[in-house]
């Protein structure tokens, strides 16, 4: 077994703000992750590659935050949204394109593709709408 | 196995309150919940009597800056220097504590273990309070986005909506119910019908409401995360609770009418929501409900009344569905037709729920053991439910990364 | 009663470092301790055999904004879904994790379980890092006044000296035996003797320093907490550490060479230093030895070997005085005299302790545990204690809050 | 019992704005505490009252803090020790009216007095020696 593997929260972020959305690919049964894990939900073996996402998917759910913790109280109220990707995971994501007073306009479903927004010091992922 | 060998023999509580406590810090929390405890034992118990103590506080570092809490309550309940360990699951830690103490009783180590959990929430402003509690989310995946607690509950809602054709309306069913349940319990946040609050409001405010509805759809009841809005969600509450427990061979040293652990279940589910299926159900609370059913021998139709984590409303609809009490998509219409209320079909949160009776995070888990304990007792006055034999506890952490249920009986 | 009930079957931990792991989370550390766990199993084992998880972090809120971490570990350790909780007891976490793993086995609830710590410190600066950690002082009474870990040993230290008319030059006795020791462990943060680091230093900086006693006396190494030096305390490394245990029943079927756990003894002390009436020796450490003493069997005399809480060096003369093994006021001479080396008459620390092993704080207890599943399986390498049968621990929680001992044999 | 006492963390700090240092006194076994307590740590009784110390005593043990917490940076190195109050009990406090360069001026077991410091918001209990 190979413990020293790089699929850290860091290698995520890294690879974040060169917007490309990474995961890993389980070489022992196909099972698709994201983020990345070092061992597999599935078949529980630490035996991955890196697998790049489209980043395409479908709200699957969603809210309109209006109560912020200290660090974002400026930006409320903000969209956050759970997105299906195309690939199968699901993944959370800040919902941008989107105005947070119209929200009969935000539909569970609406196909969405990522993207990458700076906030502070970090890369954060978000979802666009598709138009 | 473990079902029976061990026994609640004592239950105490501070009420729980957003300024009632404000002088108080952790220790003296702890204490007061702690000196009721000892009142409670039937045929009186000492300190020297009581051999470890498994204690939790969700967010103490943040609160008080305050960890390695077990110690300090050891030292301030003067039962020093027993055993003292501080147990923590997020929202179901004193649960958790619980749980671990009737393993230790059932090891054989111990005879008398006291658990527990205190909160004190109050000396942090809402925005880093709600921080704090993001520390129970996944860090780098949930938290830097920005989702709260009540943020994941409103996801899950939404998900729920839509999936089974339902609405927000469906909500209030739950939040007016433990508010009517809570008006009746001396230990609650809130001790008032939604109504009260609303020509409270009305009366300071120059305001009008012609009913419950009306007031929650109002301005007044603001969005804290769309769909939910402020009486969807627990208040914020400083709190403690303590439960003695002892081997069913001891307890009745101390009582005559112990109340008894018969089924343990506690399973940890993904710590993100995103890594669920199916974002309508917890699926840590359904395997934990079946695991406490088969080690307690019953069925989920066996239960005579529960208390469900109901941090945010859809968190009780989707509990008594996940809990088998009642059909998937079915939960909100169950508690609008009043099958849930004291004495209906299945008596839910008779002590007002975490919406009503308040979510000192870390006490909850023993504060609905409290109530269990009170209503398996007969003590629940106004809110006694008949007949109670069988009650059950289910305990959530987070968004559902950690479930806990745990049935008990006399 | 519990006495052989329990077993370890694997063990397994990271290497303790400041700078190795800077790439890596909380997550990414213990699943690197739990696969070389799972590799260290003899006759190998299987997600599908492990029943539950307790495991610790201590501070993981600050260095992370991290709590809920057991459900975190069991989901990214593959675990999930089973139960999962964590573990707190200041620097003594994991041992009372692994504590809690024995009871939970010892009750008929599980098999095997998985217990371990795991701490990222690194993510802080030294002042904030000494804050974060002070919160497991009390909190009103120590912190406010800027009392601080180290300063509490400290204070130990010169309440040892004055009573024992003894010196700080004592004290080097313990860092250079660690140091010495740790420089045969592959896992240790440090892996060099004093003397060599001395070297290391001269020749970067153009100093020279004639042997240890000059280095150790020079401005190279600065007060902390006057009277210790920056090398009479441990480091800031982060690290984790995770075993398995089975009952003694399962055990074979995994291993051929189990190590049971024969004695636990586990006592809370004051939360202040200030309420101990003698500040040269720590009450809890005493009376948890004494019951992991009586659980086993035995006397401090049959102990071959033993990881003490080494926090800070005067910390480690006062645990093999309170532990038994020498006299009062004579601890510091025995470790002179070499009475503490490996294969001396009681072989202490001979991981390198938290001095120079590191000290990764919730982490630190069952990294005790792991050497001493190494020593008893004689897999100890150059550090080899001979005819090592009987191994013991002692973790203490801040100024000696918590104490901890266990007891283990092969 | 009564639970509803007023024996808090609060009010310690509340008599120590007053330069007051107040502890309890066991009603049942006399025996003397400090800080406050709820319950007595002999008898294990609650049944407590106030009780003012005098706030003179001898030093225990002492040290002097070079690495700082960070809102103690700017203050460091300071003096910490505790004291054996003459009523008994010990206690812990900030050490002054002695410079931190000079260790050996510092004695164990030389007197000391009670002083009350205001540090950021709070009110700090501090020693000084008696001279
Ligand atoms: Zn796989
Ligand atoms: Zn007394």
């Amino acid at each position: 077994m190979n413990y020293k593997n790089s699929f850290s929260v860091k290698a995520f972020f890294d690879y974040l703000r060169e917007k490309r959305l990474m995961g890993v690919k389980c070489l022992n049964c196909k099972n698709l992750m994201i983020p990345p894990r070092l061992i597999c939900t599935a078949c529980k073996k630490a035996n991955l590659e890196w697998f790049e996402f489209e980043g395409a998917g479908a709200l699957e759910t969603f809210t309109i935050l209006h109560v912020a913790p200290t660090s974002l109280k400026d930006k409320a109220p903000y969209i956050l949204g759970i997105v299906k990707l195309n690939e199968g995971p699901l993944i959370t994501g800040r919902i941008i394109g989107v105005t947070s007073d119209k929200p009969k306009r935000i539909r569970i479903g609406m196909s969405v593709k990522a993207d990458f927004i700076q906030e502070s010091d970090s890369t954060i992922l978000a979802f666009k709408p598709n138009n | 196995m473990l079902m029976n060998k061990v026994a609640l023999i004592g239950a105490g509580m501070t009420r729980f309150h957003h300024s009632l406590h404000k002088d108080k810090s952790s220790r003296e929390l702890f204490v007061e919940a702690f000196l009721e405890c000892l009142d409670s034992v039937d045929k009186s118990i000492s300190h020297k009597d009581i051999d470890a103590l498994f204690i939790s506080a969700t967010a103490s570092e943040f609160f008080e800056h305050q960890s390695h809490i077990a110690c300090l309550l050891s030292d301030w309940t003067g039962l020093n220097p027993i055993p003292a360990t501080r147990i923590e699951a997020a929202c179901a830690s004193s649960s958790a504590a619980l749980e671990i103490g009737v393993f230790a009783i059932a090891s054989g180590m111990y005879d008398i273990v006291l658990v527990g959990g205190v909160e004190k929430m109050t000396t942090l402003e809402v925005d880093e309070m709600t921080y704090a509690l993001m520390s129970g989310l996944d860090h780098p995946y949930e938290c830097i986005l920005g989702v709260s607690n009540p943020g994941l509950y409103a996801m899950m809602a939404n998900a729920y909506f839509e999936k089974y054709d339902s609405s927000w309306e469906e909500l209030t069913s739950i939040s007016i119910k433990n508010h009517h349940n809570a008006s009746m319990n001396p230990k609650a946040h809130f001790q008032s019908e939604i109504m009260d609050i609303a020509k409270k409001i009305s009366q300071k405010k120059g305001l009008k409401f012609d009913n419950e509805m009306d007031f929650l759809k109002s301005p007044t009841n603001p969005y804290i995360a769309h769909p939910l809005r402020l009486f969807d969600c627990s208040p914020v509450s400083d709190g403690a609770s303590a439960i003695l427990l002892a081997s069913s061979k001891k307890a009745k040293k101390f009582t005559d009418t112990p109340v008894y652990v018969t089924g343990l279940g506690h399973t940890s589910g993904t710590m993100s929501l995103h890594d669920r299926r199916d974002l309508t159900s917890i699926p840590a609370s359904v395997e934990a409900g079946n695991r406490a059913y088969k080690m307690a021998k019953i069925e989920s139709k066996d239960i005579d009344f529960a208390m469900v984590h109901d941090c945010f409303t859809p968190a009780e609809i989707i509990a008594t569905e996940d809990l088998g009490f009642f059909p998937r998509g079915e939960g909100g219409k169950a508690a609008i037709e009043g099958r849930t209320r004291i004495n209906g079909e299945k008596s839910i949160n008779t002590d007002g729920g975490l919406k009503a009776k308040g979510h000192p995070i870390a006490a909850t888990g023993t504060a609905m053991s409290y109530e269990v304990w009170k209503q398996l007792r007969g003590e629940a006055d106004k809110r006694q439910v008949n007949n109670a034999e069988i009650g059950l506890i289910h305990n959530v952490g987070a968004s559902g990364g950690t479930a806990i249920v745990q049935i008990f009986r006399r």
